[in-house]
């Protein structure tokens, strides 16, 4: 049934916005901004996966004496979440290596604009 | 129905709405700031399908990404007068995009559910080892971090490693002079 | 008029900023037991000292967190998590838990967690500030200052 | 012997954190103990992965955890035939950029800072090849891909910036695919190691989601390798890299990272003896074809020297593609297994060999620029008076490259053209022909306007590079010759254990899952090749 999958079809529609912006913007920020919706969509699309109808975090506190598996069954899945954990840095990384190139693109262009950048290459 | 589904449906909405606004903004700054939102509203989600941690996570960096963008854009943004606009490109992009998209949905159909992922069913797979044994063999309550730092520990021992090359490689880009002397005709540019 | 904002910014930055790296400690030793860890915990530092940074500008924060020092940080924090690594591939195989368990739900539990968590906010909050501080070397208004 | 597997990686990346300290006390106190340092740690891995050929396929469970009575919870080191040859073809390749990055990375500033980077980017590509878990391929391919950017922005200057920045962005665009099709894949089996995955997959129907998942890899691994789609980024890149980075990135980036993903992936995990299957090698075949094909057009008509091997690499690329697809093709129609065994022995003998020459065609480049300052062919001329070891060296790659019998070109291609004639592939083989043939023509021009001629006035005052240069270049161009004479005595270590790792697809599954406790009811490993029923 379609219901069940359309959180993770919004996911997608996400995705390909993006995708879109990367694609078809020339600004250069405006492709950064692209490239950080998309990592926003596929992060979600993980987080997506992981959940369980009904699941809590899966983090016990000190006063639950419920039994492992129990508490297993009550609750969500812990692995997507490590994946997105590792995701989001990875994301911060490249932020980090785009920012700076922008920085110096425009220190050296004088522009933002891909396709004046293009020209003046030389 | 599921009874989160209904707020983590308006959310989503937000957040698609949230970036197309962002994607067809004319002025850097308002894009920046509704990637912002986006993101905010990726913290709210985290929060609402039982990710403590990740949330936590999603809005620190958040910040940190719209202060950076906001530094850069604050004082360049005059120059965002649009180069003249291809109407083909931005179509036939448009149209290829869309192509795709119904492909993929057609093909996300046959996954499991939202809510009856594996791991509710009979064969679970390794996730339901992470959670029945992980308070024991690793003495660590919190389930993530014992996937994170005992179980997968490898992974975040690449994850750490992400993180220190690109701030190495940002100095790398950031430093002052390329090269120091230059081979005959290869001068700098300026 | 000195670098940095306004006097009330950079008041109410000398207030908060020993909360936020108190925040952000606890959330990185407290890793294995409540939300939070190396990753989330180094982020809020870095959040801590990059406020510092907007409030009172590139030369006053160099007198408290030097870029050299920034440096030295990232580099130990990385080569202290894999010393906890090569320790574990000592003590067996790699990334072995070798110390004891301890009981659950107090701080010095979980073996070697809180140690790696540790060395990844060291680390994860060093490097974020440290790019922050090389980033602002760029000042909002486009001139270059003199260089590191 | 089979506890060093980690090594390969703890050694790379120790210094690399280390190195940057070097940089703390002043720019220049660093002096030679980073690069000696690096180099030390080149020679060590080249040992260790030399020593390790030959050996049988080996396991190495992280953190101990199999052995503690639980089934796969942990994350394993799996290297098999290919991941040994893959091994050598890196840490060779790593230890003569640095011994080449010895003299010419003097003329950068932040010394320290490179060799990092570098040694980083070769322990993330020693643990992409080493590792048995698709995330954990995920991860250290971010690792390795992300000191590539920055090195390829090394110059700071604007060409090289521009170029980054591309880079970058179709960088992570394509990682996120990657990211995507691992998220179906945990959807659909509930596992991340790529053995249980494969074991998954087989009970599964081949469901739309399945091709999606698939799609996405090649999508991202295929940017990754520049297939002929997603090429966009290597001509920029590659050329406006310093000269060691872009021998270790076209010679073994987009191999180790690229062409190695996709083939573990489409014959180890997703199946090439399943229904889907022949749907896998066609796509495989038809993007190698089209990679042959469209970078050698590009490169005929270019001028400038490094521009020209980057679309060189396309194309040479484009054929390992093709002849590995090739074999897919076969075995998925259950074709004679022979006549796979040979389209794969092709490829990946092709694999290696393109790693030899490209990257001392690109160091001999790089070595043109050091002396004469362009890389324009019009301004170079007549080098082969002026600088003679370069000249000889560049001569060895161009010829290897064109495909002229001693040296190994001509095996490897000889063989790729066979196979695809005995699997019936008439079209592709005389396609593959007529690539060569371009190609012979496309170096003839090189070799014309590089090393003969009379030497334009002003570089008449050029001399011969700084000595470890030239150590490094000569070594390659023996490297080129040995494996191209000493085929029979090499292939039975070097190439053969690779093409059984991949003719024997899907049992990877059963070789390197863990053992499973007796009282569960999974069976045990077993290592004869069969159906596992769980």
């Amino acid at each position: 049934m379609t219901l069940g999958v359309l959180p993770y079809v919004l996911a997608l529609v996400l995705t390909f916005i993006g995708l879109y912006v990367v694609v078809a913007k020339k600004n250069i920020i405006k492709i950064i901004l692209g490239v950080i919706m998309l990592e926003h969509a596929v992060n979600l699309f993980l987080l997506l996966l992981g959940y369980r109808s009904g699941g809590t975090a899966p983090i016990r506190s000190p006063g639950d004496t419920v039994s492992a598996e129990a508490f297993a069954a009550g609750s969500v899945d812990p692995l997507p979440q490590a994946l997105i954990l590792t995701s989001i840095v990875i994301g911060l990384g490249c932020l980090a290596l785009m920012v700076s190139l922008a920085l110096r693109l425009h220190e050296k262009f004088g522009t933002f604009d891909m396709t004046r950048i293009r020209e003046l290459r030389g | 129905m599921d009874p989160i589904l209904w707020p983590l449906l308006a959310l989503l909405a937000f957040m698609i709405i949230g970036s197309l606004i962002a994607a067809e903004a004319e002025d850097l700054l308002s894009s920046v700031v509704c990637v912002g939102a986006v993101g905010a509203g990726l913290a709210i989600i985290n929060l609402l399908l039982g990710a403590p941690d990740l949330a936590i996570t999603q809005v620190v960096v958040e910040v940190l990404c719209v202060v950076v963008l906001i530094r850069v854009v604050l004082t360049r943004r005059h120059e965002t007068q649009q180069t003249q606009k291809d109407t083909l490109a931005v179509g036939s992009v448009l149209l290829v995009l869309g192509v795709l998209l119904a492909v993929s949905t057609w093909a996300m159909t046959t996954l499991h559910p939202f809510g009856q992922p594996l791991l509710a069913g009979d064969r679970p797979g390794v996730a339901y080892q992470y959670l029945t044994r992980g308070l024991a063999e690793t003495g660590a309550a919190n389930h993530v971090t014992a996937v994170l730092l005992d179980y997968r520990a490898y992974d975040t021992l690449g994850e750490a490693t992400v993180i220190f090359v690109s701030i190495m490689g940002a100095y790398a880009i950031l430093r002052r002079k390329g090269r120091i002397h230059h081979a005959p005709g290869n001068e700098p540019d300026r | 008029m000195p670098p940095g904002m306004s006097p009330i910014v950079r008041t109410v930055a000398r207030l908060v900023t020993g909360f936020i790296t108190m925040y952000g400690i606890y959330v990185v030793l407290y890793g294995h037991v409540s939300p939070g860890g190396g990753f989330a915990g180094g982020a809020i530092l870095a959040a801590g000292f990059i406020l510092l940074l907007l409030a009172f500008g590139k030369v006053r924060t160099e007198q408290i967190v030097s870029h050299r020092m920034a440096i030295a940080w990232d580099s130990g924090g990385a080569l202290a998590f894999l010393a906890v690594a090569a320790l574990g591939y000592v003590a067996g195989s790699f990334f072995l838990n070798f110390l004891a368990l301890g009981e659950p739900y107090r701080l010095v539990s979980a073996g070697t967690l809180p140690l790696s968590n540790a060395s990844i906010g060291a680390k994860v909050g060093a490097g974020l500030f440290g790019v922050f501080l090389a980033l602002s070397v760029f000042r909002p208004a486009g001139d270059r200052e003199d260089e590191t | 012997m089979n506890d060093w597997l980690p090594l390969f990686v703890i050694i790379p990346l120790g210094v690399g954190f280390i190195a940057p300290l070097g940089s703390l006390r002043g720019p220049r106190a660093g002096g030679n103990r980073i690069p000696a340092l690096a180099l030390l740690t080149g020679l060590l891995l080249l040992g260790g992965s030399l020593a390790w050929l030959g050996r049988e396929a080996a396991v190495y469970w992280i953190g101990g955890w199999p052995s503690r009575g639980s089934p796969t919870v942990g994350l394993s080191l799996v290297c098999d035939g290919l991941s040994q040859m893959l091994l050598v073809t890196i840490n060779a390749i790593a230890f003569i950029s640095l011994l080449y990055s010895w003299s010419y990375v003097r003329r950068y500033s932040g010394q320290p800072l490179y060799y990092s980077l570098f040694m980083i980017m070769l322990a993330g590509m020693n643990a992409v090849v080493l590792s048995g878990d698709v995330f954990n391929v995920f991860v250290f391919m971010e690792v390795a891909v992300i000191a590539s950017y920055a090195l390829v922005a090394f110059g700071t200057e604007r060409p090289e910036l521009e170029a980054a920045f591309k880079y970058v962005v179709l960088g992570s665009v394509s990682s996120l695919f990657v990211l995507l099709g691992i998220g179906l894949l945990y959807n659909l089996t509930g596992q991340l190691n790529m053995a249980l995955i494969a074991e998954h997959l087989t009970g599964l129907p081949p469901t739309p989601a399945v091709w999606l998942a698939a799609g996405c890899f090649i999508m991202g691994f295929g940017l990754k390798a520049a297939m002929v789609p997603f090429h966009a980024w290597l001509p920029d890149a590659h050329p406006s890299a310093p000269a060691p980075i872009s021998a270790m990135l076209s010679g073994v980036l987009i191999k180790a990272v690229g062409v190695y993903v996709v083939c573990r992936l489409m014959f180890s995990v997703f199946g090439m003896a399943s229904p889907t299957g022949a749907a896998y090698a066609n796509v495989l075949i038809v993007l190698g074809a089209l990679s042959m094909l469209i970078g050698v057009l590009l490169a005929v008509g270019q001028w400038d020297f490094k521009r020209l091997l980057a679309y060189h690499s396309i194309s040479q690329m484009g054929y390992v593609v093709l002849a590995v697809g090739v074999g897919a093709a076969v075995l998925a129609a259950e074709g004679s297994p022979s006549v796979a065994a040979l389209a794969i022995f092709g490829g990946l003998f092709h694999m290696v060999n393109h790693a030899a020459f490209k990257s001392l065609l690109f160091l001999c480049s790089g070595s043109a620029e050091y002396t004469c300052g362009t890389r324009d062919l019009h301004e170079l001329g007549g080098l082969k008076g002026v600088m003679p070891m370069t000249s000889g060296c560049c001569r060895v790659a161009a010829l290897s490259i064109a495909g002229v019998p001693p040296f190994n070109g001509f095996w490897s291609k000889l063989i790729i053209v066979v196979a695809l004639a005995l699997a019936g592939y008439w079209g592709l083989a005389a396609l593959a022909a007529v690539v060569s043939f371009m190609t012979l023509l496309s170096f003839i021009k090189v070799q014309r306007y590089v090393l003969e001629g009379d030497i334009p006035p002003r570089l008449s005052t050029v001399g011969e590079v700084p000595v470890p240069m030239r150590v490094a270049m000569a070594g390659l161009a023996i490297a080129c010759l040995l494996l191209g004479v000493l085929v029979p005595l090499h292939k039975g270590v070097l190439i053969e254990p690779a093409t059984t790792a991949l003719t024997e697809g899907q049992t990877y599954a059963v070789r390197f899952r863990p053992a499973e406790p007796v009282d569960e009811v999974y069976v045990t490993v077993v290592e004869t090749a069969g159906r596992v029923e769980p």
